[in-house]
């Protein structure tokens, strides 16, 4: 690519996601934007899988997305793309919720309702590791997170995996019980913004102000000030919910409201763990693409070294943008 | 006397044409009422008196997120892609269907490649059609148009080809060109089919329309839908699609009345078509 | 009024295997009133389209004013349908206007201001010829059919075409209409010299309108082949003086009609 | 001559139908084969060589997941979809429309009730489908059919209004009672145009089966192409779409020759229709 | 031969303030044949329906037989409509046997076996007397005009009716096909002892084929309403004799027709 000057993000209703959609109505990304005279639209998306594919074929310079999709997607499509905030993990936010009262392992033989292939089957593929089961023990059934809240009221349906805000909306139906969520295996569903390596490259500013503005609105929505309760609350509207309901989701979610707390997390050798974990969970449902003879087959960086093929690296996870704001150079 | 004989008078068939409503929303009342009674935050049968409060909240309250009033701005935001893409197709299909149906050469070139777009099923396509005109307000218009156009084309090159040869032969005769012909003799009669077949493809239209704003849009009736589908918020859809109803019926009706009014000579024997 | 106008030579045609008409040898004189009568399928349609110019002969020549004849439609010959032949979405007086309108303006087809006033009074007066005065605002859906039929021809008249081509052009019209309508075309054809061919299945319209009369019919069936051979003109009768009609003929007529 | 007289031959005809296809397929090798220089693992336009390897693997290579052969498992289950939805809604078009069209005591009491219902976009009512009918194949068999029957049953009933009122009274000369004249002089005679109803509305019928497949789902067309959207496998989205317009060609090949085989007294003197 | 079988008492027949007909009092015979001629538009279809049973006068009452008009069409009376009258999806035998199987199946309106044999039988009896003896396998749109209206008048004849009504039943008929229609319908009513009544515009049609004729015209006009007057018999004139049809006829039935 070359040096431009118009961006866009594209992101998606999640309780992590918000920020970014209060941001762009507070005028905090313009403000970062005007700083590094540039100018970056802010798109909402209303079908997750869209944005990541609307980013893939290269109709948007940066998006939001889990760490799996990342490899699932963009970089499994050849994309050369760049994680460039950590913002949050999942910590209860994703769960496995049965009817009736039970356990896990009672999960055996029922029909499992769930968005195929996303982190929600990657959920539900950890959780069965965990009661010694496999995927064939259970029936995956494809149901779009637009629907899922109203296809548990229906009799057909037993069990889900899913996340926030649909998880709330389904634990408040009588009847319901939570047999696993991502709080059981920490850090392993990440959402990220992911820009594109080579526009990132060609325009070091884009991250910047990105970063900036990123770190600007968590502090302005942190804490239980007025100013706080003011963001979190158009936060909430913006997802469909209230102030009490949206900071119920936040509860589940392991935000970095400091980038120092983001870096660490990036530069732990887990991280390095947790991506094999996933690409091997990719492999095996054939996410890799046809091209891919292994798990390792598409590379992955981190600070603390390479997972797979060195010559095929796809996706980075670069803290150099969050080091900046550590340490007040943006 | 045979049943088929039997005719309500004026004043019956008014008590029976409401009749089925009437059952309706009685029976949704007492299933409202049982399913609260049970337990009183269920939100798949709200009672009426939530269907007022949303409405009241949705349509005369400013949005604290955005200061919009959120039905208004929706019902714009749809019409407004509605009638574009619904303008755009029949402009398309008058224009295409007119001279597909009108000079052979152009119909051989044209029709074999319409009929096999018309085959694939636009909802397919979507990804690809976001793919190919991004997410902004264009995507939305082409699907409708893309699922339209083809219909439209092809009702009015039937249109032309079925007008009477006799009325083209007189029109040679009386020294017209092939271009005059179309302006004055064709063009001017496919007008009030033209206007069937849009009304007839306007429930298509809302479709892809509904479908286009679930995915990608930050306004419009069919994302509101799709968005507090999330949270089951039955209190919203309902009334949404009832509203939704109310617009395509007076968009019909309008419809109706303007090619009624527009062309009388064409309506005048066939009764109220 | 002596002049050949039309020359049919050694003429036929053929729908694939299909001999429809056979070896026509005809002329005709400026001012002949031709009535074409014959069964039902004979070919009396395609011989009319061969002198519009909408079908042309398989082998032979038929010539206008001794040219060949233009292989389209023009204002050289006019032409009334049995139906359809006045234009629905216009009422009687813009139908008739409608010539002039396309002579007038090549690009919009349509006149304005003075131009048209001049174009509307001379559709008024050929309006009043055919006795349509007092309906030249109305639609052709809210005119009988005879009244129509008045307006087709004097959509075609007001081209002065010098043939007039009509195609059973009062079948679909009750006997009472069609004697008023014959007394109209009867005016039109002296008062004009035009030179006009009627189709008609019903012989004494034909014989009493006509100055000359076509028959034409097969005049060799091969039974397994029907298709083989194809109808000629059995009978030219001339009708300058009174003239029985020849019982035979109505058979001729009939034949395939009721098949 | 003028251009609407002039016509091609047969042979340039076929050259002439050809020709839109021809330049399609040579735009999208040369754009694919642009991109795809720029980063080989694209896949938004995959090469020519990797739809065959994708339909080779969907087709003739048993999936690892289930040993299905997924092409051919998906096509049965949206067919058998496509055709309980298809079949059921032209029988209660059939019976609903002529029941309609022939009794005035009925028609009063639902026809009103069909209009409204005809008006509601069924995809902003899904998730009240859902509720009502389950996530099962019901739901999606009932999708198509809340989504045609009401065009079926308002088209069966137009058709069967429009029948000549001669032929009523004369079959009641005969002696028929409402019955009689149901089953021997309406229902067949509505046949055909049930038919041609039904060709029209194969179209919107793939729409539903495919947006609710989309929804929830186990196999399928529609299913497969909105779960590898994904991860944007276009080599098998792009004959999964051309699949879909061949299976929609040839049913509607089929239907109308059923049509021209049984009923040649309809066919008769309309031509093709 | 000679009992009332009609009796028109005192009728008027109003839609809205339209006064469509005025005051009838007519009593027929079994065995006659009553044409009715008059203008377009002038209510004959409804004088027609009234006998049919589909309308009801406004004032007064029709008796049949004596006994109050049965308010639906049934199987004493037949009708051959101008159009429209066979049934598309039916060959010509399957037309003609519709009434039988309606008659001996209640349920499903058809039979099989022997009781179809017998019924087949006397069908295609019926097609042979119309003249149709070779067509039995044909569907309607495969007969000529004149073919189907035959096979109309099969088809309502088989019930063996005491009254046929007729509404313009040759209009869309060629001239030489209406004559073979007459001498069929003339020969029909003489041997079967049927009431006929017959609507024709064309009144040499009405005075040869009948043996009664009615004139419906509207004896007073106000200019103002035309609807406030409706028509009346202005004419009843039996024709047991020879007799020359009137002059001021023909202007009747084509005053309103034209407009
Ligand atoms: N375009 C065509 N292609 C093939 N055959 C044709 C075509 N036009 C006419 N024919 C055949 O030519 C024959 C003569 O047809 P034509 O219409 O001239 O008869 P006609 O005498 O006008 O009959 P009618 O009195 O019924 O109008 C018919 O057998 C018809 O089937
Ligand atoms: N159902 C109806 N409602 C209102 N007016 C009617 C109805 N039926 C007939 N009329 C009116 O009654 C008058 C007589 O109609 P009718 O059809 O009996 O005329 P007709 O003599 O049969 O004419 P035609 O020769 O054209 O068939 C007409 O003015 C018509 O408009
Ligand atoms: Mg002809
Ligand atoms: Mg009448």
């Amino acid at each position: 690519a070359e040096t431009k000057s118009h961006f866009r993000l594209a992101w998606t209703i999640y309780a992590g996601w918000m920020p970014w959609d209060y941001g762009e109505a507070s005028g905090i990304i313009k403000k970062w934007a005007d700083k590094y005279d540039i100018d970056i639209e802010i798109v909402q998306i209303n079908d997750y899988v869209e944005s990541i594919n609307q980013y893939t074929a290269g109709g948007f310079d940066a998006t939001v997305m889990t760490n799996m999709d990342a490899l699932t997607i963009p970089a499994a499509s050849g994309v050369d793309s760049t994680a460039v905030i950590i913002g949050d993990f999942s910590n209860g936010n994703d769960a496995v919720i049965l009817k009736g009262a039970g356990s896990l392992a009672d999960i055996k033989g029922q029909n499992v309702n769930l968005v195929e292939l996303s982190v929600s089957h990657y959920l539900l593929a950890r959780a069965l590791d965990t009661v010694s089961l496999k995927e064939r023990d259970v029936r995956v059934v494809n149901t779009s997170d637009a629907d899922l809240v109203a296809a548990f009221t229906t009799e057909d349906v037993t069990a889900v995996t899913t996340w926030n805000p649909l998880v709330s909306e389904i634990m408040a139906m009588p009847n319901t019980k939570k047999v696993f969520d991502s709080s059981m295996i920490p850090g392993e569903i990440i959402d990220l913004l992911v820009v594109n390596t080579e526009t990132l490259a060609d325009n070091p500013n884009l991250g910047k102000a990105l970063t900036g503005a990123w770190y600007e609105i968590m502090q302005t929505m942190q804490g239980n000030d007025v100013k706080a309760l003011k963001a979190r609350t158009m936060m909430a509207e913006a997802s469909g919910t209230d102030l009490a309901g949206y900071d119920a989701q936040l509860a589940s979610t392991k935000m970095f409201f400091k980038a120092k707390d983001a870096v660490d997390f990036n530069n732990s050798k887990d991280l390095i763990n947790t991506m094999s974990k996933v690409a091997e969970f990719s492999f095996e449902h054939g996410l890799l693409g046809q091209g891919a003879g292994d798990a390792k087959f598409i590379g992955i960086e981190t600070p603390a070294g390479v997972y797979g093929n060195k010559d095929n690296i796809k996706l980075r996870f670069n803290p150099a943008y969050m080091q900046m704001a550590i340490d007040d150079k943006l | 006397m045979r049943l088929m004989n039997s005719k309500p008078s004026r004043s019956m068939r008014l008590a029976l044409n409401l009749l089925p409503f009437v059952i309706l929303l009685v029976i949704y009342t007492l299933a409202s009422d049982a399913r609260l009674l049970e337990n009183p935050s269920d939100k798949l049968l709200p009672a009426w008196s939530s269907f007022y409060d949303a409405m009241q909240r949705m349509a005369f309250e400013p949005s604290k997120r955005t200061g919009e009033y959120l039905l208004w701005a929706d019902s714009a935001a749809s019409l407004q892609r509605l009638l574009l893409g619904v303008g755009i197709s029949a402009l398309i299909g008058l224009v295409v269907g007119v001279v597909n149906g009108m000079l052979p050469l152009i119909r051989a070139t044209f029709s074999p490649l319409i009929t096999a777009i018309s085959l694939i099923p636009p909802m397919a396509i979507l990804p690809i059609l976001f793919i190919v005109f991004g997410l902004g307000e264009l995507s939305k218009v082409m699907l409708i148009i893309i699922g339209i156009c083809p219909i439209l084309i092809r009702d009015l090159q039937l249109r032309t080809q079925t007008l009477p040869s006799e009325q083209l032969l007189k029109a040679q005769t009386l020294g017209a060109n092939s271009w005059q012909i179309m302006i004055r003799v064709v063009l001017p009669q496919v007008l009030p089919p033209l206007l069937s077949a849009v009304r007839l493809t306007l429930g298509s239209a809302w479709l892809f329309l509904i479908a286009g704003e679930a995915i990608a849009a930050t306004e419009g009736l069919g994302y509101r839908i799709f968005l507090i589908r999330r949270y089951l918020a039955m209190d919203v859809i309902l009334p949404y699609v009832i509203w939704i109803a109310i617009l395509a019926f007076v968009m019909d009706t309008l419809l109706r009345l303007l090619s009624k009014h527009a062309f009388p000579w064409y309506h005048g024997k066939r009764g109220s078509e | 009024m002596a002049d050949t106008i039309i020359n049919i030579k050694q003429v036929w045609k053929e729908y694939g295997n299909q001999v429809v008409l056979e070896k026509l040898n005809l002329s005709v004189q400026t001012g002949e009133f031709v009535s074409i009568v014959g069964a039902s399928g004979c070919g009396k349609t395609t011989l009319l389209n061969m002198l519009l110019g909408t079908e042309s002969p398989s082998r032979g020549s038929i010539l206008l004013d001794g040219e060949p004849m233009p292989t389209e439609p023009n204002a050289t010959r006019g032409i009334v349908f049995q139906k359809y032949s006045a234009f629905p979405h216009l009422n009687a007086l813009e139908n008739v206007m409608l010539g002039g309108e396309f002579a007038a303006s090549p690009f919009l087809g349509k006149v304005f201001f003075k131009q048209r006033k001049k174009l509307q009074e001379k559709a008024l007066e050929m309006l009043v010829a055919v006795g349509l005065g007092d309906a030249a605002t109305r639609f052709p859906n809210e005119l009988s059919g005879g009244m129509q039929q008045r307006l087709a021809i004097a959509q075609a008249l007001i081209k002065e075409p010098r043939i007039l081509l009509l195609d059973e052009p009062f079948g679909a019209l009750d006997p009472g209409i069609r004697k008023d309508m014959h007394q109209l075309i009867r005016e039109l054809w002296k008062k004009r010299g035009l030179t006009v061919f009627m189709i008609t299945h019903d012989l004494s319209e034909g014989f009493s309108l006509g100055s000359r009369v076509w028959v034409l019919d097969k005049p060799r069936i091969d039974p397994q082949q029907p298709e083989r051979y194809g109808a000629q003109i059995v009978y030219d009768i001339a009708l300058n003086t009174d003239q029985v009609i020849p019982k035979s003929l109505q058979s001729i007529i009939n034949k395939t009609a009721q098949d």
